[in-house]
C-alpha cells in the first residue's frame, strides 16, 4: 500500500506538470481581464494543447485519457492558481449527457466549442417546487409544429447570465405520472423570453439565478431522449454531478488548530484546552478519513474500477463539519468572532463568512437527509421511502401553500 | 408547588406578543438588515412608552419597581421577534450595573434617563481576540480617565454612556467606570447581525467615573455576567422557540414527493429534537429567573445552566430551521437567515458556550448541591 | 414564582408526613418478609388509614384526594425507604382501566384488593412481533359457549409469577383492519393453561417474563368493552403508563461528577480537565432542564390543569443520558471501568452495571423513535407516519422472517 | 495511487472470514460469554496452525516475516468474528514489545514460542481507577525482580509471562520487564465483556529481567501503544461494520405498521450514520496500517486517529444495533450484546477516548504538516 503513481501514472504526471509549468498564464497575461476571459484564455491555452477535457475522445475535443489520469491532471492543475470553474456544469454535466443522448452532428458540432471554452453551458433543473423532489418539475413545454413552447420558472441556476446554452428539464404531459410526463431540451440562453434574476443568498453572495421562460421557443431537434423520456436522461446529468459542492468552505481542520494556537483561554493558548482538543480531534478525524476514503477511491479508478459511494459521505460530512468549526471558531474569538468588518474582523471575517455560507453545503447538490437517503437505500439496500405520489398523475399529486 | 408565571405575568406576555406582532413584525425586523439605521427607533420609542425599560428600576429612580418575573417574560418576546432595539445593553447592562455598583448620585443621573428611553447605555469589556484576562487587560485608568480600545461594543454607536472595565493594579485587578461617550472616539462596525449595531470605542484619556470601589472590576463584571445571562438566555429561548414554529409550519405547508415533508420522520425527529431542546433550555431559564428573582444563592448555577442549554437549543433549532426550508431558506428573501444571524450573536456576546460550561461546573463545585433529578 | 406549597398543600403535606413518620414500619418489622410480603405488609397499613391510592373514590378504596395531594403523597413517601413497586401495574394502569370500562360490581370486587394490595396485577400486552406495533398482537381468543379460548404468546410482563391477575389484549377477529379486531380480558393468573417463563436481559437481569397461553378459557364476563372494541380499552390504559420507566438508572450528574474528583488525568483530578467539564456541563443541563420541567407540571397539576408531554421527554432524554454517561464514567476509570467484579469493581460495578442496563431504558415503554414521533405529532401536531396497514384485513398485513 | 490491499491480503481476508464462519460464529463465542473457559483454546490452536500468530514476527524467530497489511486483515477479520482468543495480548502487545524493546536472548526465547501459540504473553500497565503516570505508578522494581498488583491484565490468567511496565527512579520514570507468570499470584477478574479473560496480577518480589535499558519504559509504552493501537482500530472497526450488518439484516426481515423498519427513516438514517462512521474509521485504519508498515514519521498521528474514530464508531453501531433489534435487543438470547460488550472493552483496553484525542493532537502539535482534505 503507497501513495505512490504507477510507472505510467508518474510518466503522464511528469508530462503533465512539465506541460503546465510551460503554459500556466502570467500574472501580466491575466492583467485587465475579467474572470470569465481569464478563464477562456486557460481554456483554449489547454485545449489547444491537447489538455482540456482529456477523458473526452478526440474527435470531441479530448484526449482519450483514462479516468485516473484525468485525476492527475487536476491534482497537477490544481496546483497552480489558474481560472477554472465557469466550465464544471458545461463540461462536467452537459457534456456526458450530450454525449449519451445527443446525435453524432449535436455531437460533432456542441463538444469542441465546450472543450475549448469557447460555449459555456448551464443547468435548468431545480424549481422553486422541485428541489429535493426534482421530478416535481412544473416548467411546461407544449408542442407546437416544429417547436416547442416553454413556460415557467427554474431556479438555482448558476451562471445563467454569461452561459451560451442550457441543459433543460420540463414537462410535456401533466396527466401521467410525474417521472413519465418530462421531457429533456437543451437551448440557446440567448433564446426570446428568456429572463434572468440572480438570487441573493444569506451569505450575501448571488452565485446562483432565477430564470424565467415566457414562450420561449425550443425546436424539436434540441430534445434530447424520447419525449416523456426526460427522467432517464436527466439521471445522466446527475450522476455527474460534482459531488465537489460544499467539500469545506474556507474552514477546515488546520486553519481552526492554527487559530486556537493563537487565540488564548485565560491566558493560556486554547490549544492548551482539553474541550478544545477534543473537538479538534473529532475534526481531525472526519477530514482525514474523508481524505483517505478519497485516495480509496482513486486507486480503484487507478484499477480501472468504479468508485463507491463515497463522494456523497464527503459532502455530506463536510458541510456540517464546516458548519460546526465555523461556529466553534467564532466561540473561540468570543466577542470579536462576530465581527464582520473588513477593517476589523479578524482574517477578513472568513469564520462569519463560513457560518453564514454553510448552510448552503448542507443543502446545495442534495441536502442531509436525502445524501442519508441515498446511502441507506443505494449503498445499504434498504427499503425506499414509500411514495404516495407514485403512479398518480402529476396533475392530481397533492401541493401545499409552499409550493 | 408554584413554579410558573402568575396570571398577570401572563397577560403581560399577551400583551407584549400582541404588540411586538404588530411593531416588530420579521418585515420590520428585516428594515433594519437592510438599512443603514443602527436600531428601530420607533419601535424604541414605544418600548418606552410602555415601560419596559424601567421594568426592574426601583421606584424612586422613575422605574415601575417590579421583579425579575416581568423582565422574563417581555425578554423572552423580543428574544421571540428578534427585535433590534438595543434593550439587553441598556436594561440588562447598564441598568443593571448602575443597580449593581453605581453610586446614588450616578444611580440618581442615569436610571432615570435609562427608564423612560432618554439615555441608552451598554457595556465594554471586549477588546479583540478571545476573551479579556487580568493579564490581558488593555484599557487603563488613572484618576477618572480612561484610555483604549474597546471592541466590539453593542450599540456602542448610540449609547451615550458605556460601563467600561479597566485595568488597575490594586484589588482583583480591574476596575468598573462609567463613560459618557458624547465625546469619544466610536466606529461602527458590522457583525454577524446587523439588526445590531456594534461599534469600536476608542478612549483617549476620556472622562470618566469609577463605579463602586477600586479593584472590584472582575467581581462587578462576574455579578453582571450571571445576572445579565439570565435575560440573555430568556432571548434565546424565544428566538429558539419561534425558529422552530417556523420551521415547523413551512415544512406542513412543503410538499415534496406527493406529501408535506412535515410527514417525513427525518423532519418530524429532527424537529422533535428541538423542541426537547427548548423544552429543557426553557425550564432552566425558569431556574434562572428564580434564582435572579430573589437573589440567591443558586445564581451563578443557575444563571450559567439556563445560559448553556439556550445557547445549544438556539443554534440547534436556527440552523436546522434553514435546513427544513431547503433552498430557499438560504435565500436572502426568506427570513430563516434572522434566527440564525441572532442565535450566533448572542452566544458570543456574554462570553462562549466553552466560557459558560466551566462557568457551570465551578458553580457546581462552588455550591456542590446534588440536584435530584 | 416559587417552590412552596400552597396553604391547603402545605396542611396535607403535614398530616402526609406526620403518618408517615408514625407509620414506616422499622427495620425489625421487615425482618424475615421477603420483597413482596414487605411490599403487602406496607401497602395493606397505608390501606387500614386511608393513604392507599389516594386518588381514588373512597368507595373503591382511595381517598378521593387531588393530583396534586397525590404528587405530595408520593414525595413525602419516597422520602423513606420504604417497600414499594410490585403495585404499580395494578394500581397504575389496570385500575384506571378497570375505572372506565369495568361493570360496577366487578369495580367494588376488584379495586379494593388491588388498592390494599391484597391483589398483584400484571400486564399482557407486548408480544414477539408486537411492540412499538402494539395493535400487531396475534394472540387467538376464540368464543366458545360463555367462555374464550386463548392461545398465544405475551411477553416483557414484569410480575407475572406473583400476580393474581392480568390485563390481556388479544386478537378476536383477524379478518379486520388490526385496530378493529382487537378485545380486551382480564384473566386469572393461576388459570390452567397459563405457562410463565423469565427473560434473561443482557444486564443479566431477569425483570421480565415470557407467559404462554395454551386453551386458556376466559369467561365472557371478564371482557371489558366490547368484542373488537380492544384498541380504545388499551389506549385507557396506555395513557396511564408510568413514564417513569428509564427516569435515568443508577447514574446521573452528581454521582460522575463525584467521580470526575476522584480520579486523576495525569496526575490532575480529572474535573479539573476541560473537556471533562463541558460534558457535565451538557448533562447537568440536561438533569436540570428535566427537574424543572417536572416542577413546571407539577404547578400544572396543583392549579388543576392536565401537564403536559414532558413525561416523554423525561424518559428520551433520561435514557441516552444515562447510557453516555455510564460509558464516559468507565472511561474515566480507564482499564478498571471495565471491571465488574465484585471484589474489584469500582463503586461496585456501577457503571459496567448501566452501561448494560441503560440500552432498556431506551427501548422500554416507548424506543426512542417511538418518543419522537408522539412529540412530533401530539405536541407539534405534525403528520402521522403513512401507514401501509390502515384499513387491512389484519391477516394480510406483510410480516417478515423476524417477526 | 495504490491505497488499497493488495489481491494476496484479500485472498487471505476472504480464507480468514471463511474459517472464521465456520469456526468462530456468534453461538461459539457465546460458549465462552456463557461458559467458564477463559478463551476458546480450539479455536486457538486452529489460529496458530493457521501461522496468524506469526504474522509479522521475522522468519529467523519462526514468524512468517509478512508485514502489517497482512495483519490487519486478520485483526479486521478477529474483530468482526468478536473472537474469543487472546489474539490482541499475545501478538499485538507482547510479540510487538518483544521486537521492539527484547533482546536477542529473549527473542530468541518467546517469539518462536508466541509464533506457534505455545506460549501466550501479555502486556500489564493498569494497576486501578485512572491510567498509570510516572507519579501514580505503583509497581515497583529491584534488581531483576518486580512487586506490585496489576488490574485488570487481559489474559492475564492464561498468560506464561506478562511484559510488566514498573517504576524506576531514573530516565523517563520506568522500565519495562519481563515476567514469567508461572509463580505469580493471580486472579481472574470478571469484565464488560466475558468473551475476553483479565486477571489481577500480584507481584511480590517476582522474578523479571528488564526489556531494552533501564528508564525508557514510558517511552517504550508509548511506542507499543501506538502500534497496538493500529490493530486494535482494525478489530474495532471489524466489528462495528459486522454489528451494522447485523442490524440492517435484522431491520429488513422485522416488520412493523404493516412495512419492515428498515424503511423508516428513523433507522435508515440512523443506519446511514453507521455506516458514514465506520467507513472514516476504516479509512483512517488503512493511514494507520501504512504508517506502521512503513514504520512512518505519522504513526503516532495516524494510530491516535484511527483509534478514536474506530472507538467512536463502533460505540455508536454496537449501541444503535441494539436499538434497532428493540425489545428483542436486549434479550440475553439474542447476540447484539456481544458487539456492545465488546465494543466497551476495546474502548478501554488501550487508553480511552480522551485519552487518545489529547494524544491525537500532541502528535499534529509535534507533525503539525497541514492536511489537505
Amino acid at each position: 500500500m503507497d501513495f505512490n503513481d504507477s510507472p505510467q501514472e508518474a510518466e503522464f504526471r511528469a508530462e503533465a506538470v512539465s506541460w503546465l509549468e510551460q503554459n500556466v498564464p502570467s500574472r501580466q497575461e491575466l492583467q485587465g481581464l475579467d474572470e470569465i476571459q481569464r478563464c477562456k484564455l486557460w481554456q483554449k491555452r489547454k485545449y489547444d494543447a491537447g489538455w482540456a477535457c482529456i477523458r473526452w475522445p478526440k474527435e470531441y475535443g479530448g484526449r482519450d485519457a483514462t479516468a485516473i489520469q484525468s485525476v492527475i491532471w487536476n491534482q497537477e492543475e490544481s496546483k497552480h492558481s489558474v481560472p477554472t470553474g465557469i466550465f464544471g456544469i458545461g463540461q462536467g454535466m452537459a457534456a456526458p449527457t450530450m454525449m449519451s443522448w445527443a446525435s453524432e452532428d449535436q455531437k460533432r458540432f456542441h463538444l469542441p466549442p465546450l472543450a475549448s471554452g469557447e460555449h459555456i453551458w448551464c443547468q435548468l433543473f431545480s424549481e422553486p417546487s422541485a428541489g429535493s423532489d426534482l421530478a416535481a418539475v412544473r416548467t411546461r413545454a407544449v408542442r407546437d409544429g416544429n417547436d416547442w413552447v416553454i413556460n415557467g420558472q427554474k431556479i438555482w441556476t448558476s451562471g445563467a447570465h454569461y452561459s451560451n446554452y442550457g441543459i433543460l428539464v420540463v414537462r410535456t404531459d401533466p396527466d401521467v405520472p410525474k417521472h413519465k410526463g418530462l421531457t429533456y431540451f437543451f437551448l440557446d440562453m440567448k433564446s426570446p423570453g428568456v429572463e434572468i434574476r440572480p438570487i441573493k443568498q444569506i451569505s450575501g453572495g448571488a452565485n446562483f439565478n432565477e430564470v424565467f421562460f415566457n414562450d420561449v421557443r425550443i425546436p424539436d431537434e434540441q430534445r434530447l431522449g424520447a419525449v416523456g423520456q426526460g427522467w432517464q436522461v436527466s439521471l445522466t446529468t446527475l450522476m455527474n454531478e460534482r459531488a465537489a459542492i460544499g467539500g469545506g468552505g474556507g474552514v477546515g481542520f488546520d486553519r481552526v488548530f492554527r487559530l486556537a494556537q493563537e487565540v488564548t483561554i485565560d491566558d493560556r493558548p486554547a490549544i492548551e484546552n482539553a474541550q478544545v482538543r477534543s473537538a479538534l480531534a473529532n475534526w481531525y478525524c472526519q477530514e482525514s478519513g474523508l481524505q483517505y476514503t478519497g485516495y480509496r477511491s482513486l486507486t480503484a479508478l487507478s484499477r480501472g474500477e468504479t468508485p463507491g459511494p463515497e463522494n456523497s459521505i464527503g459532502k455530506y460530512v463536510g458541510a456540517s463539519k464546516t458548519q460546526d468549526m465555523a461556529s466553534f471558531a467564532m466561540d473561540l474569538l468570543e466577542m470579536s468572532g462576530a465581527l464582520q468588518d473588513p477593517q476589523s474582523a479578524f482574517a477578513g471575517g472568513m469564520y462569519p463568512g463560513t457560518y453564514m455560507g454553510s448552510p448552503g453545503l448542507r443543502i446545495a447538490g442534495g441536502s442531509d437527509e436525502i445524501m442519508l437517503n441515498i446511502l441507506a437505500e443505494r449503498v445499504l439496500g434498504m427499503p425506499q421511502d414509500i411514495r404516495p405520489d407514485k403512479g398518480v398523475p402529476f396533475s392530481e399529486i397533492p401541493t401545499g401553500s409552499n409550493n | 408547588m408554584n413554579f410558573e408565571f402568575s396570571q398577570d405575568q401572563e397577560l403581560l406576555r399577551e400583551q407584549a406578543r400582541g404588540f411586538l406582532d404588530e411593531n416588530c413584525s420579521l418585515s420590520d425586523v428585516r428594515k433594519i438588515l437592510e438599512g443603514s439605521e443602527s436600531y428601530d427607533s420607533g419601535l424604541w420609542s414605544k418600548i418606552a412608552d410602555l415601560g419596559w425599560l424601567s421594568t426592574v428600576i426601583p421606584e424612586e429612580h422613575g422605574g415601575l419597581g417590579l421583579t425579575y418575573y416581568e423582565l422574563s417574560v417581555i425578554a423572552e418576546e423580543l428574544g421571540r421577534a428578534i427585535a433590534p432595539v438595543p434593550f439587553s445593553s441598556s436594561v440588562y447592562l447598564a441598568a443593571e450595573a448602575l443597580m449593581l455598583a453605581g453610586s446614588s448620585s450616578q444611580q440618581q443621573k442615569w436610571l432615570p434617563k435609562l427608564a423612560i428611553g432618554e439615555a441608552i447605555g451598554t457595556f465594554a469589556l471586549a477588546e479583540g481576540a478571545g476573551r479579556p484576562t487580568p493579564k490581558s487587560l488593555t484599557t487603563t485608568a488613572s484618576n477618572s480617565s480612561i484610555s483604549g480600545t474597546k471592541i466590539a461594543v453593542p450599540d456602542g454607536d448610540i449609547a451615550d454612556f458605556a460601563i467600561v472595565v479597566a485595568k488597575c493594579d490594586g484589588g482583583d485587578g480591574a476596575s468598573v467606570y462609567l463613560a459618557e461617550l458624547a465625546d469619544v472616539a466610536r466606529r461602527k462596525v458590522s457583525v454577524i447581525d446587523p439588526t445590531r449595531s456594534h461599534a469600536q470605542l476608542q478612549f483617549d484619556s476620556s472622562k470618566a467615573e469609577l463605579m463602586g470601589s477600586e479593584g472590584t472590576g472582575w467581581s462587578l463584571t462576574s455579578q453582571l455576567m450571571d445576572r445579565a445571562a439570565v435575560m440573555f438566555a430568556w432571548e434565546q429561548v424565544g428566538g429558539s422557540a419561534s425558529a422552530l414554529d417556523q420551521a415547523k409550519e413551512y415544512a406542513m405547508g412543503r410538499y415534496a414527493f406527493g406529501r408535506p415533508i412535515a410527514g417525513f420522520q427525518a423532519i418530524k425527529h429532527k424537529l422533535a429534537n428541538a423542541y426537547v431542546k427548548n423544552t429543557l433550555a426553557r425550564s432552566n431559564c425558569y431556574f434562572g429567573a428564580w434564582a435572579l428573582a430573589g437573589n440567591e444563592a443558586e445564581l451563578p448555577l443557575a444563571a450559567a445552566t439556563a445560559r448553556v442549554s439556550s445557547t445549544q437549543a438556539y443554534y440547534f433549532a436556527s440552523k436546522e430551521n434553514i435546513q427544513t426550508h431547503g433552498g430557499m431558506g438560504f435565500t436572502w428573501e426568506f427570513d430563516c437567515q434572522m434566527y440564525y444571524r441572532r442565535a450566533k450573536l448572542l452566544s458570543v456576546a456574554l462570553g462562549s458556550e466553552l466560557w459558560w460550561q466551566d462557568r457551570l461546573i465551578s458553580a457546581y463545585e462552588r455550591s456542590n448541591q446534588p440536584i435530584t433529578a
